[in-house]
């Protein structure tokens, strides 16, 4: 420092030259900046593509967002009906609720201005509060920010060409790792329990296998579920049509994780272990049930849980029903099948197999026997496809078809099957037909993605090699000499829109007549039930209407002793719904004698 | 005779503190001869906080541990998630991130500029380099969505790519800025009461800042050249060309002139890391974050920030939530120990000034 | 009768001008300050508002009967000094009680109220308070001596210990005293930057030293005099300075091109520099201002 | 002749007006929020066009600004700053963790909410709210104080009781000098 | 760098016989176990002959279910560049180690906020009792027994207005009538 330091006296002084400069000043509120494109300021809601499902009030570790019922969205399948609500006496703007948001519906917007005099009026509905902020989105998720882990962890399954070669399970099921991967996608929001028709604890097993305690996963799934083996291989599981993630990426494989779970306990005993069931004392009532499918062995295990003294009567050598005898074995194995069908063996049911009744034993001895009588009788027969040439050999239903191979019986189909019909049993009949080497073709009415069948099965009966003609109504079977199916005739189809906004309906083209060759025609366009057993008395009260019983809520014919389920009952028809029949006669039966 | 020592309190409700902190002095006359620092009036118990959320959570709690430079915070708590994880960072990720951490810098230099003047009583640089902070606080805004809490780097690289045209403007800011420091140097480090009044107070000695665990700008204006960004790099900075200033003294003059050379540095950084920015992915995906867990272990990362060493520990039990984490802050060797015996035998009047050029954040200190 | 009746009225009118422009060229200061600070700035009568609103105040409380003293003697010490400095020369409306040796007189009048405000400070019980009295009186003491050796210098050499006399040879020579002793005039500017506690030598009431100082104790109406006796201090000092140096003025313009142009030297200077320790400051008031002020009085007697 | 009711109306009106536009806030960075403090006092937002400026003790002072969340330790200091500052004297709530907590809200050392303890006249959203906020929350002030709705130190007056109790209920260690100022 | 963490470890093992190292760190990592005895004594060893003179952290871990107490130090060579973690267990009911501060004068803060934070006792201490909490009550509040949301919500008020919130899972269940058995709930999230 000198003596005078004159530089370091004057140079400060340049700056009063800013004086004469422009301010920076912004003059708020009269001029303002506006915010910038990615600004984080209040939320904003779009509440008909919100589903509800509470992830963002999950993810906030503030506790800031609560779920709330707000009027005019009262919740659907797939909707919880209830919609985000902020307290921005908590919020931080963090913007994590965005992230994890799987509709994308959540975002926040450039408008941040909010004061108040009244610290109560800081609970914000995005959406409602703030229609406008539509227009003001700034910081919003994409597919490719979204913390939602969108894509499912790939199933190991069987080379195409390897597939046809024998009935191996097609399927080979996740390992320990994959199994969490695919758990850990989970946001446990529970959207899937209300589809399903059993109200299974989804997110729960999946949240105990993705904690790595499979055992905890597979008591709860044997909470209210007595197959779930089977339902993790052949579920139609409409869950997972509704899962969260699925409104972004692929749903999570919830099937899939069922199967991996119940897989753990390898042997019945193993699951018995596991599961570990209260059996209650035994309370001296009976319950007799026809049919071991489905919906029946879920009443009957249920049942025996609680304390009844439970028989089954079954017409064919094993139990199972449609879930034996209607799925081909590379979809279920049939020690799959045995091992839950000895579990529930060993909690105390007792089957008498090969017993049809009506031949075997009169429907009224039943009646009378038990305290209360369960009918899961299923559909044991078969539409026909209605066409000239039926009679011909060769000419069968898919239905009978796959009874007859999954007893064990050889049936001689040639090497050109045509399988019609766009339903799991047709994908079934045809790719069995595969694997006993033939040529399958599937003819169907409507457009692929008309189909009833999973997109799966499709694909997988594709890899295989079958060839699906969409658009195609068989009109005639023609017969060679000996009366064997030689060629179908179809007309091609046209989709004509429904003016009333249904699905749009094939109608044939006339003059389209297209001939393809065929050893064998199998039709798959329906199965009806068989109600011969019941005997006169009966009819007064147990009420048939369009091929199905007629039963209330609890599952309770016109005769209060009398329940019934399955596909005898529901119109969906398939697994799960019949377990949910089963489930909740037990329900009703138990009420009814308990009482 | 001994004079009556006279107790002051600066602090928690006075102007010249640097945040919500107390000193309590006791003077006789003007000099200090005992001072004790009193801290706890900002503690919300961050490590308890995270412990009951889980390990991304926990990640919008880090900015608010300092707020003035949030950045290197996040910076940490990533990279030690991702040592522990031993997930990959993209590059880009990381140049992204180094151009955040030397913004932030910047900024918290800029407050600085702001904070040390207005202790010695020139506002004029505070209402200059506090106002001009702004620029870089748009860019904040631009990049991350919020000015002051970015919530931006996270575990996995960062959160959002760079919008169209940033570099851009990135570049015009810190040519803008260029030119203001030079109007900085005139009113301040030019300024001979600014000399006077920084020369040879709050001085540290070389072997008292090395036992006292003194890091960063203020150990570095003690000559000694220490670094994490050269130490122990981290990011891409061993892939950036840029000097580590020193300066000898160790008084309040000395840590201003080192902290003057390294806003300059950081604006070079900025433009090599522009310059060499790499396309691709900006961000390596983490699980779903109900049901992230980390494997059980402990990781510390330390990250370079304008106070010094600021680290963070983390360690799992093998859950969704951190078992436990410990924020190491700067402030929190500075803000205490020894501030409290810098301050013996200064004046009263310097007690803002001295706290200032350490860079005393309480909100660090206790978290 | 009546010229005593006039005199209070001009007095009154004279306080009134006094703090008007006193507040304005404050709202002024604020003003530039802030242009060079790159911003706005408040409009300049801010400080009007400001004054009426701390008038205004419900409530203001004080620790004892001392404490009146600080804003009290503030307010006597400023109204004095106006009194005894001509604001215009031949001007009925702006009387002023000069007499001979008034220049010695002011030279009390104007320690007087840091003095009252040591009182009042010592009572508030506030460690800051009282040590800003400290700093206040020592930086005086390191201002006084410049101010003294300028105002000396004059004394010596135009033989007179009152502002009219130094006045009135102003008028008679036809040069400014600036001009005619330019050591005194630097010395007294110098000494002014003290007075006005402007930076650097703001740290009487350093907020961020000592939260503001000997006034941390004091709000409201408390506050509200003592920011309008420190207007009417600045104009009265303001105008004591263009009295001594340039001539005093004819009329109001005149007078307020004069103070205002004197009044830039510190606000423009403050705006640019930190402030000084109090050792510091005292330092260099006996440093180069002294040195100014020792060589008014070698020109005074010598030439 | 006016009658005194409508002449205090008057004096009121022109009362509020001067407090309206001048709005000293005192210097007391309680919470992170003060790190928005100073850019809106500084050149690019300058508060000082509205009137607003720091003072730096709570004598001087007639707003408080609650820069988010509050300790318990910094609780009590708060109410000492309070009860110091002169009548009329306002409060500004900011951001979240005034209102209900904010990102605070289990926390064991924080409050959560700030009205249980001081009047408090206006709340800002957001966390930080940002200077524009900042600025919006004060021109609110400004239109309450206005309007003669600005009455928190008599409120607190009223209602000291209560106020005090809820504070002495999270203040284990009350040795503060009681409000008679 | 893999040598010379070989060198420091065989210097440490050399000197404290009760010291457990862990080498599997890809960075400039070491880790060493050793009982609470030591640590003064490998504190000093480390910084005054192995040039660790960096004192990076200290931090504490309460392992609960274990019952004890992790103490954590990590030191940093500046010239070696390598970091090391020197760690012990105390008992966490008599949690008693000895004061450090002379080691390193900065350990007196870290010492002040274990004490405070963790109950962790340093024999020969001199600093106030009080760190960063005033008046404080309770037991340590970052131990995990002791339950931050709850002593807020108990001590502190919550603004009312947010009852009618509902919970996702449970409104679902409720409407379609699953029962989710308890023994289930603690997966629901």
């Amino acid at each position: 420092m000198s003596f005078f330091d004159l530089n370091g006296t004057l140079k400060p002084l340049t700056a009063l030259k800013q004086f004469g400069k422009k301010p920076h000043t912004i003059s708020y509120p009269k001029e303002s900046k506006e915010a910038a494109d990615r600004y984080r300021g209040l939320h904003f809601n779009d509440l008909d593509e919100c589903i509800g499902c509470g992830n963002c009030s999950t993810i906030c570790q503030n506790a800031a967002i609560d779920m709330i019922h707000i009027e005019g969205h009262d919740g659907k399948k797939g909707d919880s009906g209830l919609r985000p609500r902020v307290d921005n006496g908590r919020c931080c703007w963090c913007a994590l609720c965005v992230e994890v948001c799987p509709t994308g519906s959540l975002s926040l917007t450039k408008d941040y201005l909010y004061v108040s005099e009244d610290p109560d009026s800081f609970l914000w509905t995005p959406g409602k509060d703030n229609p406008e902020g539509k227009e003001q989105i700034s910081f919003f998720s994409t597919e490719e920010t979204s913390l939602n882990v969108l894509d499912r962890v790939p199933m190991p399954e069987l080379e195409g060409k390897e597939r046809v070669k024998s009935f191996a399970e097609v399927v080979l099921g996740y390992n320990e790792a994959e199994a969490r991967a695919e758990a850990s996608r989970c946001i446990s929001c529970g959207l899937c329990t209300e589809v399903c028709p059993e109200h299974m604890h989804i997110p729960e097993y999946i949240n105990a296998i993705a904690a790595g305690n499979d055992a905890d996963a597979v008591r709860i799934i044997y909470d209210n579920n007595p197959l779930p083996e089977m339902c993790g291989k052949v579920c139609t599981r409409r869950c997972e049509d509704v899962c969260a993630i699925a409104s972004r990426g692929e749903a999570l494989a919830i099937r899939w994780l069922k199967r991996y779970a119940t897989e753990t306990a390898v042997t019945a005993d193993i699951t018995r272990e596991i599961v570990n069931p209260e059996i209650r004392e035994a309370n001296g009532k009976t319950v007799g049930i026809i049919g071991a499918g489905p919906s029946g062995l879920t009443a009957a295990y249920y049942l025996a849980l609680r304390g009844y003294d439970v028989t089954i009567y079954e017409s064919s050598a094993k139990a199972g029903g449609a879930t034996m005898y209607g799925i081909p074995k590379y979809r279920l194995p049939i020690e799959s099948l045995d091992k839950q069908i000895d579990y529930i063996k060993s909690i105390g049911v007792k089957i008498n197999f090969n017993t049809k009744v009506g031949k075997d034993i009169s429907f009224k001895e039943i009646y009378n026997k038990f305290d209360a009588v369960f009918m899961g009788v299923g559909f044991p027969d078969a539409w026909s496809l209605g066409v000239d040439g039926e009679d011909a050999k060769g000419s069968m239903q898919a239905f009978r078809y796959l009874y007859m191979i999954n007893s064990g019986d050889k049936v001689d189909i040639g090497d050109k099957v045509i399988v019609v019909g766009g339903g799991n049993v047709a994908i079934d009949a045809a790719r069995v037909s595969r694997r006993f080497g033939a040529d399958v073709t599937i003819l169907y009415r409507r457009r692929v993605e008309d189909m009833p069948a999973d997109w799966e099965e499709i694909e997988g009966a594709e890899d295989e090699g079958v060839h699906i003609i969409p658009q195609g109504i068989p009109i005639k079977v023609h017969k060679d000499e000996n009366g064997h199916v030689k060629s179908v005739e179809y007309l091609k189809a046209e989709m004509v829109p429904d003016p009333k906004g249904g699905r749009p309906k094939p109608v044939a083209i006339e003059g389209s007549n297209t001939i393809i060759e065929a050893t064998a025609v199998m039709a798959a366009i329906g199965q009806m039930g068989d109600y011969s057993f019941l005997e006169k008395e009966f009819e007064d009260k147990i009420k048939i209407e369009r091929g199905r019983f007629i039963v209330n809520e609890k599952q309770q014919t016109g005769d209060p002793k009398v329940f019934a389920g399955g596909d005898a009952v529901n119109r969906t028809a398939d697994a799960i719904s019949a377990i949910a029949d089963g489930f909740r006669a037990c329900k009703a039966i138990d009420e009814m004698l308990s009482a | 005779m001994r004079e009556k020592a006279t107790t002051l309190y600066i602090g928690p409700q006075h102007p010249g503190i640097t945040g919500n902190m107390m000193v309590k002095v006791q003077v006789e006359g003007d000099t200090i001869v005992k001072a004790r620092t009193e801290v706890g009036y900002l503690h919300r118990a961050f490590e308890k906080l995270q412990e009951s959320r889980n390990w991304l959570q926990s990640f919008t709690l880090l900015c608010r541990f300092c707020v003035p430079e949030p950045d290197p915070v996040e910076e940490s708590y990533a990279r030690a998630v991702e040592l522990l994880e031993g997930r990959e960072v993209p590059e880009r990720a990381k140049y992204i991130r180094v151009l955040m951490l030397e913004l932030a810098r910047m900024a918290s230099y800029m407050l600085w500029y702001g904070g040390q003047n207005g202790s010695l009583g020139l506002y004029t640089m505070g209402q200059w380099s506090v106002g001009d902070r702004n620029y870089i606080l748009d860019l904040f805004e631009e990049l991350t969505g919020g000015r002051v809490y970015h919530m931006y780097i996270w575990p996995g690289g960062v959160r959002r790519d760079l919008p169209d045209g940033f570099a851009d403007k990135v570049l015009r800011t810190m040519d803008y800025l260029e030119k203001r420091l030079k109007d900085y140097d005139d009113l301040m480090f030019e300024n001979t009461i600014f000399q006077k009044r920084t020369q040879g107070v709050g001085i540290i000695s070389k072997e008292k800042a090395v036992e006292w665990g003194v890091v960063g700008p203020v150990l570095r204006g003690c000559g000694i050249k220490s670094d994490i960004r050269i130490d122990d790099p981290y990011e891409v900075y061993d892939k950036l060309d840029f000097i580590v200033p020193t300066q000898e003294g160790g008084d309040i003059w000395a840590r201003a002139l080192v902290r003057r050379q390294e806003i300059r540095q950081s604006i070079r950084i900025i433009r090599q890391v522009i310059e060499k920015m790499p396309s691709g992915e900006f961000y390596n995906r983490i699980p779903n974050p109900h049901k992230w867990t980390l494997p059980k272990g402990d990781a510390y990362a330390r990250t370079e920030a304008t106070r010094g060493e600021v680290g963070m520990y983390i360690v799992s039990d093998g859950s969704t939530h951190p078992r436990r984490t410990h924020f190491r802050g700067a402030a929190y060797v500075h803000g205490i120990t020894l501030l409290e015996d810098l301050l013996i035998g200064e004046n009263v009047a310097d007690i803002s000034a001295i706290m200032n050029s350490l860079g005393t954040c309480p909100p660090e200190i206790e978290r | 009768m009546e010229v005593v009746l006039m005199d209070i009225l001009g007095a009154v009118v004279t306080f009134l001008v006094a703090f008007v422009v006193g507040m304005t060229y404050g709202g002024l200061s604020r003003k530039i300050t802030a242009r060079v600070q790159n911003r706005k700035g408040p409009p300049f009568y801010q400080n009007f508002i400001d004054a009426f609103k701390l008038g205004s105040k419900k409530s203001a409380i004080h620790h004892g009967v001392m404490h009146h003293f600080g804003p009290a003697f503030l307010m006597v010490s400023s109204v004095m000094t106006l009194m005894i400095v001509p604001v215009l020369t031949h001007n009925q409306w702006f009387p002023n009680l000069n007499f001979q040796g008034d220049l010695i007189f002011l030279l009390y009048v104007m320690t007087f109220g840091p003095l009252g405000m040591a009182l009042g400070a010592g009572q508030t019980g506030n460690p800051n308070s009282a040590i800003g009295v400290t700093r206040g009186l020592s930086q005086m003491v390191g201002f006084e001596i410049p101010w003294v050796l300028a105002l000396v210098a004059l004394m010596i050499q135009y033989h007179t210990t009152s502002i009219t006399g130094l006045m009135a040879a102003q008028a008679h020579s036809g040069t400014w005293l600036m001009f005619s002793s330019p050591f005194a005039f630097v010395a007294a500017v110098m000494a002014m930057f003290g007075m006005f506690r402007y930076s650097p030598f703001d740290i009487v009431g350093a907020p961020t030293e000592l939260a503001s100082g000997p006034i941390s104790e004091n709000g409201g109406k408390y506050l509200f005099v003592m920011m309008s006796s420190g207007s009417v201090f600045t104009f009265a000092k303001l105008t004591l300075y263009v009295d001594l140096f340039m001539g005093g003025a004819d009329n109001l313009l005149i007078l307020l091109i004069k103070t205002f142009a004197l009044y830039l030297i510190p606000v423009l200077y403050g705006v640019t520099t930190p402030r000084y320790r109090t050792e510091q400051a005292v330092r260099w008031f006996w440093g180069w201002p002294s040195f100014f002020g020792l060589l008014a009085i070698l020109q005074a007697v010598f030439f | 002749m006016m009658n005194d009711k409508n002449s205090q109306k008057i004096v009121d009106i022109i009362q509020n007006w001067a407090r309206k536009h001048s709005i000293w806030v005192l210097a007391y960075g309680t919470g992170c929020g003060a790190i928005e403090i100073p850019p809106t006092m500084t050149s690019r937002y300058d508060a000082e066009r509205l009137g607003v400026r720091g003072a730096a003790t709570p004598r001087q002072a007639d707003v408080l600004l609650i820069t988010g969340y509050l300790t318990v330790k910094t609780m009590k200091r708060v109410i000492r700053v309070y009860e110091q500052m002169q009548d009329p004297k306002y409060v500004i709530g900011f951001g979240s963790c005034t209102i209900n907590g904010g990102m605070y809200y289990d926390s064991y050392n924080t409050i959560k909410v700030l009205d249980k303890y001081l009047p408090v006249d206006v709340y800002i959203n957001g966390c930080m709210p940002r200077p524009e906020a900042v600025l919006s929350g004060f021109a609110q002030l400004q239109k309450r104080i206005a309007e003669g709705r600005a009455n928190g130190a008599q409120q607190y007056k009223d209602n000291l009781e209560w106020y005090r109790a809820n504070q002495k209920k999270i203040i284990p260690n009350w040795i503060m000098p009681d409000y008679n100022w | 760098m893999k040598e010379l963490k070989e060198s420091i470890i065989k210097r440490i093992k050399a000197n404290f016989a009760d010291a457990v190292e862990r080498n599997d760190f890809k960075d400039n990592r070491l880790d060493f176990s050793v009982k609470k005895e030591t640590i003064p004594a490998i504190l000093f060893y480390l910084k005054d002959e192995m040039g660790f003179v960096h004192l990076s952290d200290v931090n504490c871990v309460d392992w609960l279910e274990d019952g004890e107490l992790e103490v954590v130090f990590i030191v940093w060579s500046p010239a070696d560049k390598i970091k090391v973690f020197v760690r012990t267990r105390l008992d966490r009911d008599n949690a008693v180690m000895d004061n450090l501060d002379m080691i390193w004068r900065q350990m007196n803060t870290y010492e002040r906020e274990l004490r405070e934070m963790f109950g962790v006792q340093f024999t020969g201490l001199e600093a106030p009792e009080e760190f960063i909490l005033e008046d404080w009550q309770g037991p340590p509040p970052f131990r995990r027994d002791f339950d931050s949301a709850a002593y807020a919500e108990k001590t502190f008020w919550h603004r009312p207005g947010r009852e009618d919130a509902q919970d996702v899972r449970e409104s679902i269940a409720d409407r379609d009538g699953e029962e989710i058995p308890d023994f289930a709930k603690k997966y629901s999230r």
